[in-house]
């Protein structure tokens, strides 16, 4: 049950101030794109709504009616009009519809001029997210968070590094499969700052249910900070202790998978932990980032998250102590 | 009483003579050896409807066990492999082990007697489709109690379902159990096809058919079309799997997607396959409650073709989500809108049929006024059905979809289109026609109880899954965080879920009852229009003594009006009357085959073979020896030829 | 017209076509460093052997260095000893040239790490030591330098400059130049970072170490340094040019050869490949790999750079040798370097600015359609870029190169270059890898294959001044050994089945064959003997990069094994076996 | 054991699937780890008696469970051995799917060299990889050469083709022409 609860924190830590329940619904746009798709449902709804009135009305007319002789065709002329007006409706209105989807759609996919370039990279079971850059050295790879200024349009290559997952991010836009062998793309827009969720919408395995992504929409001023100060390598420990967890972390299993920036760490098949401390959670949305989830995580990785391909290392309580002091000081 | 056949005899003694000469012919081997040999389209059928509703009772169960999992957020139940595994079996037992099975079951008891003929064309191709059908269920039961179900969905998209993805033999298993499952469907599909085209009653041209004899047509030409693709990509994983070919290895110039369109080119008429018998079954019963001939008999045809082409051109709405060019997937929205105007065509005929008869009539009791329980699971599927089909033409839409594509809205979709547009038709043709199945009727009391269970407990468990598709829950997933307003919808659609349960479970004791006690029905209790209604209930093996002849689209009616019939049939060799395609002319009297137990052995020896190629390529090779042994027992020529003219109506 | 007038007649022509630069006298007999002379020229004036009589040239004597691993070294021969290091555990054998049989003087087992064996990247090898003033100075295979005394083989220094652990092995041949020992690292294929320093001749200690990844501190890149195109020009450019922190393990390393200008005071060397080879994981043109450095041999001041392949996408190294020549270019003779690249084309460039003159390819190149000479940039063919996950199919040349260390030969008679090298393309799938210090850091899979024609391997004549090939002679193996050009107007140069063979320099008409017992991938050298006689003498002993299918027993079936060449040699286990034996020719009963 | 699955008979077929539950159990969080049941050797010459060791159980544990033959073959690439031995050709590093083994080629000798290490090359794992890690990484080491059941090992990965399928491979018995093979003296 703690398990839970520390999940559910997690999404609630997502979810910061506003309406916990809206930072992962489609009925909630935040954004160019959702926006438009919603237009688009409010007016399926009333079309469709009101159609299926129609229908049950009609029937229920039908039931109670009901007291011809039977066994004798009534009035076959009469019916056959009504039925042509009837496709005649329909065909209408599903044109209305097609039409507007159309108009929509080619609004999903229109080119945004400026857009700011981010790849997602999908993996068993989390994200990984490269910052593009014309300029190399200011490229930058995190993960499990997707921070965005507000107003500017972010357009995501899409890529697999194993099987097929989808990213969505509701509040923000539609979902866009990645697919292993291909490269897909996706605009979004945000127009409003706050926190997010998006997830994993493509069955990818054992533990699709917890391949969750952090969004945050940003100021300008405050995304272009935060992204200067991801760009530095981590902060050098400076208590004892926090030195000896970074000695564990590169010598131990850690330095295999991970990456710290600054260190000789330099595995790239699990997430990058450069800023690890500056993130909401951990396990990709499985947990609510804190000192005492981190450390529980380190101990069994495999209860929270069960398949995930980080084991649980065994090491010394003090080593542990240690590695979770340094990692905590990785802002 | 079958009234319409009196006159062809000159008194009772030569008809009971006439009967036992038949008997003599169309009786089965006696024993359990005679059980297993059976051609009998009736026993055959009976079999197929008893197996797969025994595989939807599975299927189900499993459900049960995945809403209580999802009951709460983070819930024990289950762990992710076991969730992923149910959920697989899930979707496959129901879709290749129940949904098509069952209504191709219904039809291969159903179909020969409405047309008016003895057995169904290929009669041991449809014992060898059963019994090939029930070894690949029973295999796939078997391997998921051994941990080795399917655990990559039942739409096992590669890669996830490939070698690197899926270790060990769980996605073997699958994949073969589809190609049992095909093998079997296609048979019969030809069978059906066949009885159809050529076995019709005299006199039953096109314009006469019954309408639940034109959704089958359709249904099974739409089989043959469809079930090749997903045999072809589910015996492409195989062999990636097995012997390491690249089909699916984007690296070597493979690709996912290929998986993706060749399983939706069957996938999506699969729905359609399931859906369109219902839509006969339902015209069936609303013209025999309404009391009149459906309206408008060929624009319900019309629809019928027209939905079974249609339903080709629009696979692609499964993938909008997989970034293929949009002008693509503009032509699939417009393809998939449109398919609402044949429905919306089909609906209308009903409605005006009701609205223009008289439905709540109880035949023999004039002046009450009662909803019989046929019609009232009928009525469910309008609520329902058509509730699904609003939510289709919502998915259809490309940015619509990218929002609601693969989360609880599409859950709420497809099950309110399956269960509403087909289960309750289903269970509403098994009130219809269970006479004709046992000669008993089942309670109506218990029958309008368990409408009311399972229409509220549908409901409330598949309604609130729109609004948690909305509120962004994606499907598949086996827990779920507290915090996102997904709590009150999960819970209260697993406590639906059990209410729908125990609406079937009071359907499967009504069952259960009837046959212990129920009242026997008569030839024809509903005073149906149509020629299965023209013998008696249960009909003998031989379906009628001499063939009928049509003259109507509604043979019985008006009540009481002699059925014309034509003799000249052999009555020492199982003989029945080929009619020509549209006409229904008389051109041959065709001497049936006898029962047989070849087909049993063929189907062993293929089950041998699909088994053994699970673990080893050269099983292909070695299984195919007890295989072409058995085709050579099967096929050894006999003397019997079909008997050419000598038929005349009387 | 006699043959001696018709063969001055062509030399005078050929004199008067294009003059060689060479740092010594014109016929010398020592061979004190592996390329032969500062230039790299690997022509010798000796012309005792001639197309007349190599037809009679024969075994003098041989001599078994006891490893049978690849042989890529150049037996070092100053006054009457000849000096050869075997390959790891790094022996040096002295042989007394002056008596018969040429006996064994000392020899000097050094003690490297075995451990070093499995951060080796392409066998166990050394390519040889360098004599000068009375000392022989080698590299051992576990980073360290070693100078012995060559009258005694007394250790005189000992200077370790790798460290295994991170992947550093040294496998070059150090080059001395003003009393500076210039030794560089190898491992690319480790994610070391590429370095080359200078140690003191006497002492060992280091006088300058330049990095070739990094700030301009470290690449010891100062106001002295003025490249010729715009896109080496900037601050810290080494690590401008990469991903946050990925210059760190962004390899570059130098293991090739190293030439100097006297004239320029200039020491030219190549940087090897960018790690990993998966470019995706390295934005950027990824300075200073895969490019040419001219230094100052006294700061180690870079003067100037020229990348060969910015981005590299295929393991393209750019460590080949530099031939350092004056050829005349548009009318008027000019200070060049003929550069024989592994990407395919045959520069020239301008040895005072680094300005590219000419590039042609002398291979069917695909990967790049050509060399635009305005900003010196190749154009990567949009066809081959490989992406993550996906394999580019046909991609030419493969990761070892239309041509790779094995180095060609001069001749100023012939104004002819020999380039023995592959005729091989590929097929290349980026991989992720990670990056786990001591580990290879790949991150690539290939499988090769012959090349058009359907032969593996090709000698090709190249005239730097036409710009095309002379001749070109196919070999079904690809040609791993150097090549070695006479006066005698002969080529020399071994196969990969172990025949050595004299070509007739004008022609490419094969003249004269030997079979060795094992497969040639060594330098050829010429020297004159005590007796004052012409030797040529050659290691033979299969091995290298696609030598380990036989000599690490690789099995084929793996495609992709041995970083490809399984799929490439898949017969080379059954046309030779190990071995390591030195073979010594001369002209018998002179 | 399925491995040894010759003939297609319906009780050979119910023998595979109980082997199921053994072979695709998904052990996550508590596979056994311990220490394995024998010692390399390296060398042949073992003055005395029977040198016959079987695998030990915890061995032949991961070797039966396609679940950790897959997780195996993610470390493979995941920590570089494919940098050194290729997909099992070799390179820098001997090849994996032949029948020579330096160190002997038993899942418990292939374990002790990856955490041990060997002395021309072969770094030491200890204390970078989880005992279960190579455990599952020396079941796949074991695949490459043909010596884990059929059923239990994926045919190919998704990448460029390398060798044939693993399930196609004949069984190389690292006792037949292996120089470091255990072998029973005569007497």
């Amino acid at each position: 049950m703690s398990r839970l609860r520390g999940w559910s924190v997690a999404a609630v830590a997502a979810a910061g101030t506003c309406g916990c329940n809206r930072i992962q619904s489609a009925l909630a746009p935040a954004g160019d794109q959702a926006r438009d798709i919603g237009t688009i449902w409010e007016l399926m709804l009333w079309i469709c709504g009101s159609t299926y009135l129609l229908v049950l009305v009609a029937l229920a007319f039908a039931m109670l009616r009901g007291h011809g002789d039977g066994h004798r065709v009534a009035g076959e002329r009469t019916i056959e009009r009504g039925l042509a007006g009837w496709v005649l409706l329909i065909a209408g209105l599903l044109t209305v519809l097609t039409a507007a989807s159309f108009a929509v759609d080619r609004r999903l996919h229109a080119t945004p001029e400026n857009p700011l370039k981010i790849q997602v990279t999908a993996k068993q079971w989390w994200w990984q997210v490269d910052y593009l850059d014309p300029d190399p050295s200011r490229h930058l790879t995190t993960a499990n968070e997707l921070r965005l200024p507000r107003d500017r349009p972010a357009e995501i290559q899409l890529r697999s590094a194993d099987v097929i997952h989808s990213l969505w991010i509701p509040a923000l836009a539609g979902k866009e499969d990645l697919i292993p062998g291909r490269e897909n793309r996706i605009v979004m827009t945000p127009r409003q700052t706050g926190d997010f969720r998006g997830q994993c919408a493509e069955f990818c395995g054992l533990q699709h249910a917890k391949m969750a992504l952090d969004v945050q929409v940003l100021e300008p001023a405050a995304f272009a900070q935060w992204r200067n100060a991801q760009l530095a390598p981590a902060t050098s420990p400076v208590s004892a202790s926090a030195r000896h967890g970074e000695r564990v972390f590169v010598s131990a299993a850690c330095a295999l998978c991970h990456r710290i920036r600054g260190t000789s760490a330099g595995g790239v098949s699990g997430p990058e932990l450069t800023h690890l401390a500056s993130r909401r959670t951990l396990a990709a949305g499985t947990l609510k980032m804190d000192r005492g989830t981190l450390a529980a995580w380190l101990a069994d990785p495999q209860a929270h998250k069960p398949g995930v391909d980080m084991p649980a290392v065994p090491m010394s309580a003090r080593d542990r102590e240690a590695l979770v002091d340094y990692l905590m000081g990785l802002r | 009483m079958s009234a319409p056949a009196a006159p062809v005899f000159p008194d009772d003694e030569a008809r009971d003579q006439a009967r036992k000469e038949l008997a003599a012919t169309w009786g089965e081997r006696p024993g359990f050896i005679g059980w297993l040999a059976t051609v009998d389209h009736k026993r055959i059928g009976r079999r197929y409807i008893v197996t797969a509703m025994v595989f939807f009772a599975l299927a189900g169960a499993l459900a049960l066990v995945m809403r209580l999992q999802l009951m709460f957020p983070g819930g024990h139940v289950l762990g992710p492999d076991r969730y992923n595994q149910f959920f697989s079996m899930h979707g496959s037992a129901m879709m290749f082990l129940f949904a098509v099975p069952v209504m191709e079951a219904v039809a291969v008891f159903v179909i020969p007697l409405m047309l008016g003929t003895r057995n169904l064309a290929f009669p041991r191709l449809n014992a060898f489709s059963y019994w090939v059908y029930l070894f690949g269920g029973i295999m796939i039961f078997v391997a998921f109690a051994m941990d080795v179900g399917p655990e990559g969905g039942w739409f096992g998209y590669v890669p996830l379902t490939g070698p690197e993805f899926s270790p060990g033999k769980r996605t073997d298993f699958w994949a073969q159990m589809i190609t049992f499952t095909e093998v079997a469907g296609l048979s019969v599909s030809v069978a059906l096809v066949a009885t159809i085209l050529a076995m019709r009653a005299p006199g039953m041209t096109l314009r006469r058919i019954p309408l639940y004899a034109w959704s089958m047509l359709v249904t099974s030409l739409m089989v043959i079309f469809a079930m090749p693709a997903v045999m072809l990509a589910s015996t492409f994983l195989i062999s990636d799997r097995l012997v390491g070919t690249q089909f699916y290895n984007p690296a070597e110039g493979g690709d996912a997607l290929l998986w993706q369109h060749l399983f939706w080119f069957f996938g999506h008429p699969e729905v359609y396959i399931i859906f369109l018998p219902a839509l006969g079954m339902i015209s069936s019963i609303v013209e025999t409650f309404a009391r009149r001939p459906i309206v408008a008999y060929p624009a319900m045809v019309l629809a019928l073709v027209a939905t079974g082409f249609l339903s080709f051109g629009l696979w692609v709405h499964h993938m909008f989500a997989a970034g293929l060019p949009p002008a693509g997937n503009g032509f699939y929205t417009a393809a998939s809108m449109m398919i609402a105007i044949p429905s919306g065509v089909q609906v209308f005929c009903w409605i005006a049929t009701l609205w223009t008869g008289t439905p709540r009539r109880v035949p023999g009791e004039p002046g009450r006024q009662r909803i019989a329980v046929p019609l009232l699971f009928v009525l469910g599927f309008f609520a329902l059905f058509v509730l699904g089909g609003m939510t289709g033409v919502m998915v259809a839409s490309v940015p619509l979809d990218l929002q609601v594509h693969d989360t609880y809205f599409v859950v709420a979709h497809f099950h309110y289109v399956l269960i509403g547009g087909a289960v309750f038709p289903l269970i509403g043709a098994f009130f219809f026609w269970f006479p004709k199945f046992t000669g008993r009727q089942l309670s109506e009391r218990l029958g309008r109880w368990s409408f009311w269970l399972m229409f509220a407990g549908f409901n409330l468990t598949f309604f609130p899954m729109h609004r948690l598709g909305l509120m962004g829950m994606p499907r598949r997933v086996y827990t779920y965080p507290s915090g996102l307003g997904w709590e009150l919808p999960n819970l209260v659609s697993t406590v639906g879920s059990w209410i729908l349960a125990a609406g079937v479970l009071l359907f499967v004791l009504n069952v259960v009852r009837t046959l212990l006690v129920g009242k026997p029905a008569g030839d024809n209790p509903w005073g149906a229009p149509t020629l299965e209604w023209a013998t008696s209930s249960p009909p003998p093996p031989w379906n009628f003594d001499e063939a009928p002849v049509v003259k109507s689209a509604t043979p019985l009616w008006p009540p009481g009006r002699l059925l014309p019939v034509m003799t000249g049939l052999a009555r020492h060799k199982r003989e029945a009357l080929v009619t020509s395609s549209t006409d229904a002319v008389p051109a041959v009297r065709w001497a049936l085959p006898d029962p047989g137990i070849w087909p049993l052995w063929s189907a062993l020896a293929i089950t041998v073979l699909f088994v053994w190629s699970i673990f080893q390529a050269k099983g292909v090779a070695w299984g195919a020896i007890p295989v072409a042994i058995a085709l050579t027992g099967w096929f050894w020529p006999k003397r019997s030829q079909p008997s050419l003219g000598g038929a005349k109506e009387k | 017209m006699d043959h001696e007038r018709k063969r001055y007649l062509a030399a005078t022509l050929a004199m008067a076509s294009t003059c060689a630069f060479a740092a010594t006298p014109p016929v010398r007999g020592d061979w004190t460093m592996a390329p032969g002379d500062y230039a790299n020229t690997r022509y010798s004036g000796l012309r005792e052997i001639t197309r007349a009589n190599v037809g009679k040239l024969s075994v003098a004597f041989t001599f078994s260095t006891g490893v049978n691993r690849g042989q890529e070294a150049a037996p070092i021969v100053a006054g009457d000893t000849m000096y050869i290091v075997a390959p790891f555990p790094n022996t040096v054998f002295a042989l007394d040239l002056s008596k018969p049989g040429a006996p064994m003087k000392w020899k000097y087992q050094p003690t490297p790490e075995p451990a070093a064996q499995g951060v080796a990247c392409c066998d166990v090898v050394n390519r040889g030591g360098v004599f000068w003033e009375g000392k022989l100075i080698f590299n051992t295979l576990d980073g360290k330098t070693i100078a012995l005394d060559a009258g005694t083989g007394k250790p005189l220094w000992t200077t370790r400059l790798g460290n295994i652990h991170i992947g550093e092995t040294v496998t070059m041949a150090p080059m001395v130049v003003k009393d500076k020992v210039l030794v560089g690292n190898a491992g690319g294929e480790f994610g070391v970072r590429g370095w080359l320093a200078a140690l003191d001749a006497d002492t060992g200690k280091v006088a300058w170490k330049a990095w070739s990844t990094g700030p301009d501190k470290d690449v010891l890149i100062g106001p002295g340094f003025k490249p010729h195109y715009a896109s080496d020009k900037g601050k810290d450019l080494g690590i401008a040019t990469w991903p946050p922190d990925a210059w760190k393990i962004g390899g570059g390393t130098v293991w090739g050869w190293i030439s100097y200008d006297p004239e320029l005071d200039l020491i030219y060397y190549g940087t090897a490949n960018p790690g990993p080879w998966n470019a995706e994981q390295r934005p950027g043109d990824n300075k200073w790999t895969a490019g040419l450095f001219a230094r100052d041999p006294d700061t180690g001041q870079a003067r100037w750079f020229y990348q060969f392949t910015p981005h590299d996408l295929f393991d393209y190294d750019a460590v080949n040798e530099n031939i350092l020549l004056t050829l005349p270019v548009g009318g008027k003779p000019r200070k060049v370097i003929a550069r024989p690249e592994r990407n395919g084309f045959f520069y020239l460039l301008d040895r005072a600015t680094g300005q590219v003159l000419s590039a042609d390819p002398f291979f069917p190149v695909n990967a790049i359609t050509g060399i635009d000479l305005a900003s010196g940039r190749p154009q990567y063919n949009p066809e081959k870029q490989p992406a993550t996950g996906r394999t580019t199919r046909h991609v030419c040349p493969t990761s070892a190169g239309a041509k790779d260390w094995n180095p060609s030969a001069w001749s100023p008679r012939t104004g002819l270059v020999y380039i023995p090298h592959s005729n091989l393309c590929m097929d290349w799938e980026p991989v992720e890898v990670n990056y786990i210090a001591g580990t290879p850091y790949i991150g690539a899979e290939t499988r090769m294959y012959a090349a058009k024609g359907g032969h593996r391997g090709t000698v090709t004549a190249w005239d730097p001044v036409k710009r095309k090939a002379a001749w070109t002679l196919r070999e079904d193996l690809p040609v791993w050994s150097g090549a070695l050009a006479t006066a005698g107007d002969l080529v020399f140069y071994g196969t990969m089945d172990g025949w050595f063979k004299a070509l007739d320099a004008r022609t490419g008409k094969l003249l004269w064959r030997f079979k060795t017992d094992s497969g040639i991938i060594g330098q050829p050298v010429t020297y004159r003997g005590p007796d004052g006689h012409q030797y040529v003498a050659v290691l033979s002993g299969i091995g290298g990069w696609p030598g380990s299918v036989v000599v690490n027993n690789l099995d084929t079936r793996d495609k992709t094994g041995g970083g490809g060449w399984n799929n490439a040699l898949p017969d080379l286990p059954q046309r030779t076996a190990p071995g390591g034996t030195l073979y010594v020719f001369a002209i018998p009963d002179r | 054991m399925c491995s040894r699955f010759r003939t297609a008979s319906a009780v050979a077929l119910a023998v595979l699937l109980l082997a199921g539950c053994e072979r695709e159990r998904r052990e996550y969080h508590a596979a056994p780890t311990q220490a394995p049941g024998t010692q390399p050797r390296l060398s042949t010459l073992q003055p005395g008696a029977d040198q016959a060791t079987p695998a030990s159980a915890i061995g032949r544990h991961y070797e039966n469970n396609a679940y950790h033959v897959s997780q195996g073959s993610k470390w493979y690439r995941w920590f570089n051995c494919n940098g050194c031995h290729g997909n099992g050709g070799g390179a820098i590093g001997p090849a994996l799917m032949d029948a020579r083994w330096r160190y002997g080629g038993s899942i418990d000798e292939v374990h002790a060299s990856i955490m041990d290490g060997r002395p021309n090359g072969m770094p030491s794992w200890r204390g970078k990889l989880t005992d279960q890690q190579a455990w599952q990484l020396s079941a796949y080491v074991r695949s490459l050469s043909g010596n884990v059941r059929k059923d239990a090992v994926p045919s190919r990965l998704d990448g460029m083709r390398s060798t044939p399928p693993l399930t196609q491979l004949p069984e190389l018995d690292p006792e037949g022409d292996d120089p470091s093979a255990h072998t029973v003296p005569q007497p």
